[in-house]
């Protein structure tokens, strides 16, 4: 690309950062903040379907969110909050050093980052290995892919009665059914946007150790932050939405 | 059916000509914008062709008043319309107070019609002419769609839902049935008739063969057979609400709310029992999924509704004022 | 065909097609008119899978017990058609060729913003692709192009998950690509190309872009629990289970209605250029028709529920549905006026393109104004699921951006391959495309009325004489797009050499050599006037 | 293109990204408490109010919305505001399910 630029004549010595169809640096950073902006808007709508699911289900079968819900593990949840909020924190220090140009300190805080990160995936991890051995994953027709997966009725409490010892309450049950599917549409897409950050992640600690970023140019490091961001900004509404529905009483 | 060429549907009850009407108003409104708008595109090309290659148009850039006229007209047309539209579908969805209940049951691939009297019908209809007729429907499996082309009106079976739809036919006759909702494989074999008889003609067919008795007295026999009687007693002694008098009554529920008992809550106490239960009620009912047919269903609700009113002195509170069941909870099947 | 200049002997020296050669150099590239080429081959190639599905149906409906094939393999035929034709050609048509070509070129930019990103949405394109291939080969899929449940997630025995992965991936590339446009638009300009001096194919492109962007993600998701539901039996479409099987229609009509957008503001986009162009004057009322673009973008989304007037959603809400139905029409109307409005006095040519788009006005005409039947809430129950919507969206569709497309390609493929074609096959295949077009589609809105349900096999026989007007129609419609096939094919290699503004047309693109250079132009041009200014621009004459 | 900053980042000092952390823990923790407390309907309104303020916050100061260009807000707008379409034109289908719908079963005599 620089071969042809050059021939062309028509670029003057500029950044070498700088692509052949930008005319600035700062057009280049503002395109690739405003791509990303763009893309996160398309995230938005893409978890709205589920959200658009959820509210549905959670206004009909309110009293199966409340049981389902609660037997989520709020200890859990709560402390991955605080290591997703504290991940956020990391990398917005770590777009703040890239800003001044400190190349260690970004490299540490990109370290501190993916390290939050994958202290929320395990975590995850945990909670899903107890719905899984509770039998909570719904698996419908899959259950040659999980052989005696069958859905079950863990510890469910509605209205004093464990839904799972009550057939008369099986109703309920296909109401904590459905929560537990928009449970795990819902975190499952997002520890999956946590696992793509991760292994951007990665890439960019690479660039980053190897000293490709600068106080000009560390669009990367930018573009990946608000990124990271939204993923909590997700986590952010999961939370109250998935754990808090009905925990008085 | 005669091979003649069609050009236009048979008018065969009292909305259609409403239906036609709008329709003909719409033909008669876009044929004059699709008339204007070809007769000056063709005329400008013709007039304004271009005479030699470096000729320029006129540099006319627009009008705001033409913008505001073709905006607004338009704007107006369309709300002519939409008011023309909404009054017709009014008409088309507010079931007239007498109508009589015809159940339907869509199945991947054929209608079940069931008549209050006891006449079940597959892909085929009988009904009185000039009378209200209203169909309520569901699905067994996927969706299906109920279309009278003859009487302009058509609606979604859902599964697990009822949806209800209505016509008062004025010919006497034999006109289409259609599934108009793609369901599968034979999604084009749906299809059936409806046979519009004169009343006389109408009650000989009644009379012809009702082997099993009416509807309700099906749903008698199923109450009986699924043991709703041992609960639902109706001298208000049973552990589960009377149900004498209960449809159109207004139900307190356990949870603080009222409803207006209808055919969709019979049915979801019967799926669902425990969804909205009654209050002074224990949830000790167990579901029937999988056990009992919507058409099934149906005849109960028809049962249901054919018990005198006015049993055990519980009148239209569905149960409401009888004795709570003894408290068991837990697993008492 | 007009040329203003001495013909032209040559091709440039240099352009993008000959800068590099082999056949890596065209997977690799980065260049957004050799990614336009890309896809143009590939949407091309789904567009003839598509109309040979159109075919088998069209030859299926001769007779009312069907001609050709069983009822299953019937269903499979249409629901190919539909998915093809709408997700895999008409989607991607006319912003991924003529957008991807012209956008960077109209705004005097080097390349789209992200030149990698559009390269990938192509590869996407294809994976995408290759999924509703194998759905094809594995056995079809029989659900309609609009998956419904719980047809799809329980009953249906056909691939409709392949299928259903197919539309997920290809959506990414939609995506993409509008994602690109969008930040090519805000970021790229030239200087001097200010908002109101953007060619309207531009401003349409924008408008388009914003529904890829917000409104396919959420098709994406919807497709996907579509999935789980059929993989997993999760139930949150399953009535038997406590599901919804309507809040799938919500969800998938609220990117399928914009959807229908995505592909006709394009091709109103076209048909500015296209009129501007061949009537060689400014198009009346430039804003009014660029911001209806954005105005038909955005009430768009408000109005899906019209698809659902009889599927069980509430009477308030169709009510709601069917007024803001209405108000998206009057954008389309202004448009129309305004394109009427500008042939006023203009130079008008009889050339390909502006053939294809007086066809085009004619046959958006006949679709938009069907559409003011189909928003009548209380018409729309009689006429919902029957031919009347198949004709009305097919000349929405077809008749709209298919002409559009055509007549686009016809414009600026002198701009694109750098040569010329044959002028009297394109007009003759201009015409048959026009009247072929009228033949199939007119009778369907008469056999619609009377009552011929959509997606049957066979029908009852007073229908017939309907159909067979169709079908015949269908043949002279398959020979108007088999010539330009033909023809264009041919002009790649043995056209005259076009030279660089054919048409005498003003704007961006007809400034640069044709082919172009790789990077569209030797310096970046400075923008000092609106688009399309014939004349004595200084006069400007206000009526 | 004249519109556009001069390319330098606009530097905000650690402290605020330190000061935005805490105000984050704090509304967690007062999530949670929420959660617990009886408010009747309103603990859904309470919950969701926090997780705005908790969303816009890393919005405009960790993802520099507020010091950046007008058009970021226009995106951010633009995205939250189809969601509310998305979900407001849904509920106006399942909003009214009660209300006419279901056919009520008459007495016919």
């Amino acid at each position: 690309m620089s071969d042809a630029a050059l021939t062309q004549g028509l670029h003057a010595a500029h950044h070498p950062r700088q692509m052949h169809h930008f005319d600035s640096m700062a057009q280049q950073k503002e395109t690739a903040t405003f791509g990303m902006w763009v893309f996160l808007v398309t995230e938005i709508m893409f978890f709205g379907g589920m959200f658009a699911a959820y509210m549905l289900y959670r206004m009909w079968y309110f009293p199966g969110f409340a049981a389902a819900s609660s037997e989520l593990d709020i200890t859990l949840g709560g402390t991955n909050t605080v290591v997703l909020i504290g991940s956020s924190l990391t990398v917005a220090m770590a777009v703040h050093a890239a800003q001044l140009g400190k190349r260690n300190q970004t490299v540490w805080l990109l370290i501190a980052t993916g390290v939050l990160g994958v202290v929320f995936l395990v975590i995850k991890y945990f909670e899903y290995k107890v719905k899984f051995a509770g039998h909570h994953l719904p698996d419908g027709g899959m259950i040659w892919l999980f052989p005696g997966r069958e859905f079950q009725l863990g510890p469910f409490i509605y209205g004093g009665f464990d839904v799972s010892q009550s057939p008369e309450l099986a109703p309920i049950a296909s109401q904590v059914r459905i929560f537990m599917v928009i449970y795990f549409a819902l975190t499952g897409m997002h520890a999956l946007h946590m696992i793509i950050g991760i292994g951007i992640l990665a890439v960019i600690l690479r660039m980053a150790i190897r000293g490709e970023f600068s106080k000009e140019w560390h669009i990367p490091v930018e573009i990946f932050g608000l990124y990271w961001h939204f993923v909590d900004i997700v986590w952010i509404f999961l939370f109250p939405l998935l754990y808090l529905v009905h925990r008085h009483g | 059916m005669a091979p003649s060429i069609p050009i236009f549907p048979e008018q065969a009850s009292t909305l259609a000509s409403r239906v036609d009407n709008l329709y003909f108003f719409m033909l008669a409104t876009s044929g004059f914008f699709a008339v204007l708008v070809t007769v000056l595109v063709v005329f400008f090309a013709i007039k304004y062709r271009r005479r030699h290659p470096d000729e320029h148009g006129e540099p006319i850039h627009g009008s705001l008043a033409l913008e505001l006229i073709w905006t607004g007209i338009p704007f107006i047309i369309a709300m002519v319309m939409f008011v023309w539209g909404a009054s017709v579908y009014f008409a088309l969805v507010r079931v007239p107070e007498q109508a009589l209940d015809v159940y339907a049951v869509g199945k991947q691939w054929m209608w079940k019609f069931q008549h209050r009297e006891g006449q079940r019908e597959i892909n085929e209809l009988h009904v009185p002419v000039n009378t209200p007729i209203r169909v309520i429907m569901t699905s067994e499996d996927v969706l299906h769609d109920l279309f009278f082309p003859a009487f302009r009106t058509k609606m979604d079976a859902l599964p697990g839902r009822y949806t209800q739809l209505w016509f008062t036919a004025t010919k006497t006759g034999t006109f289409h049935i259609f599934c108009a909702e793609y369901c599968g494989t034979r999604h084009s074999g749906m299809i059936g008739h409806v046979t519009v008889m004169t009343q006389a003609d109408y009650e000989n067919w009644l009379g012809g063969g009702s082997a099993g008795g009416s509807l309700a007295d099906k749903g008698q026999q199923l109450f009986s057979q699924f043991a709703c009687i041992t609960c639902h007693r109706s001298d208000a002694q049973g552990r589960g609400p009377v149900l004498n008098g209960l449809l159109g009554s207004t139900v307190h529920l356990a949870n603080g709310n009222t409803l207006t008992a209808d055919a969709a809550y019979v049915r979801e106490s019967i799926l669902n029992p425990t969804a909205k239960v009654v209050t002074g009620f224990q949830p000790i009912m167990p579901t029937f999924q999988g056990q009992v047919t919507e058409e099934q269903i149906l005849a109960l609700t028809e049962y249901i509704k054919s018990l005198p009113a006015a049993a055990a002195g519980s009148g239209g509170t569905g149960g409401a004022g009888a004795s709570p069941a003894p408290p068991t909870p837990g697993p008492t099947k | 065909m007009t040329t203003t200049a001495a013909a032209p002997t040559a091709l440039p020296a240099r352009h993008y097609l000959n800068e590099q050669e082999g056949v890596k150099s065209w997977l690799l590239t980065t260049d957004h008119k050799r990614i336009a080429l890309l896809y143009l081959f590939s949407i091309t190639a789904f567009f003839f899978l598509g109309g040979f599905f159109a075919l088998l149906i069209r030859l299926q409906l001769l007779t009312p017990t069907g001609a050709l094939m069983d009822s299953d393999t019937y269903n499979k035929v249409f629901t190919m058609h539909g998915v093809i034709m709408v997700f895999f050609f008409l989607i991607p048509s006319i912003p991924a060729t003529l957008g991807n070509f012209l956008l960077p070129i109209m705004i005097g930019a080097k390349d789209l913003a992200f030149p990698k990103i559009n390269l990938l949405s192509w590869y996407i394109y294809v994976l995408g692709g290759l999924f509703a291939l194998a759905a094809l080969i594995g056995g079809g899929v029989d659900t309609g192009w609009t998956f419904y449940t719980p047809y799809s997630s329980m009953s249906s025995n056909s691939r409709v998950l392949t299928a259903g992965v197919g539309i997920f991936i290809t959506g990414f590339s939609s995506i993409l690509t509008g994602l690109n446009f969008i930040v090519t638009t805000h970021r790229m300009r030239a200087p001097g190309m200010t908002w109101f001096r953007l060619p309207l194919f531009v401003w349409a492109q924008y408008a388009t872009s914003l529904i890829m962007v917000l409104g396919t993600p959420v098709i994406a998701i919807t497709v996907l629990l579509m999935a789980f539901e059929r993989v997993l039996r999760v139930g949150i479409f399953d009535p038997s289970i406590g599901g919804d099987p309507v809040l799938f229609q919500h969800l998938f009509w609220f990117y399928s209605h914009p959807a229908v957008y995505i592909m006709v503001l394009p091709g109103m986009g076209v048909i500015s250029e296209l009129i501007a162009s061949g009537a060689r004057k400014n198009v009346f009322g430039y804003s009014f028709v660029a911001f209806s673009s954005l105005a038909i973008a955005i009430i768009g989304f408000l109005v899906w529920g019209h698809h659902m007037f009889v599927a069980g959603q509430t009477a308030y809400a169709g009510l709601v549905f069917s007024i803001i139905t209405y108000l998206v029409g009057v954008p389309s109307a202004v448009k129309t006026f305004n394109w009427t409005a500008t042939l006023y006095k203009g130079s008008i040519s009889y050339d390909t393109p502006t053939l294809y788009a007086f066809g085009f006005i004619g046959l958006f005409l006949i679709g938009g104004l069907t559409g003011l039947f189909l928003a009548a809430i209380g018409l729309d129950i009689h006429l919902t699921d029957t031919y009347f919507v198949v004709a009305h969206f097919h000349y929405i569709m077809v008749g709209g951006t298919l002409m559009a497309y055509l007549g686009g390609l016809h414009f600026w493929w002198p701009k694109i391959s750098g040569r010329l074609y044959p002028d009297a096959w394109a007009r003759l295949s201009a015409v048959l495309v026009f009247a072929g077009f009228n033949l199939t589609f007119l009778p369907q809105f008469v056999a619609g009325y009377i009552g011929m349900p959509r997606r049957y096999a066979m029908y009852p026989p007073e229908f017939q004489v309907y159909n067979i007007l169709s079908t015949a129609g269908a043949t002279i419609l398959g020979a108007g797009y088999l010539f330009p096939m033909i023809y264009l094919t041919w002009s790649w290699f043995y056209g005259k050499p076009a030279g660089d503004n054919p048409w005498g047309s003003k704007g961006l693109e007809w400034e640069t050599t044709s082919p172009p250079p790789t990077f569209n132009f030797d310096t970046t041009p400075i923008v000092t006037e609106a688009t399309h200014q014939y004349g004595h621009h200084e006069e400007v004459k206000v009526v | 293109m004249s519109h556009l900053e001069d390319g330098h980042d606009h530097i905000l000092p650690a402290t605020t990204y330190y000061g935005i952390f805490a105000v984050l823990m704090v509304l967690t923790a007062a999530t949670v408490a929420a959660a617990f407390v009886d408010l009747g309907p309103l603990n859904i309104i309470v919950a969701l109010a926090i997780a705005v303020v908790k969303a816009s916050l890393v919005v405009l100061i960790f993802m520099h919305v507020k010091y950046g260009d007008r058009l970021n807000w226009v995106v951010v707008g633009a995205g939250v505001f189809w969601l509310f379409i998305l979900l407001s034109m849904l509920m106006l289908d399942y909003s009214s399910r009660g209300w006419m719908n279901v056919p009520p079963i008459q007495h016919v005599s």
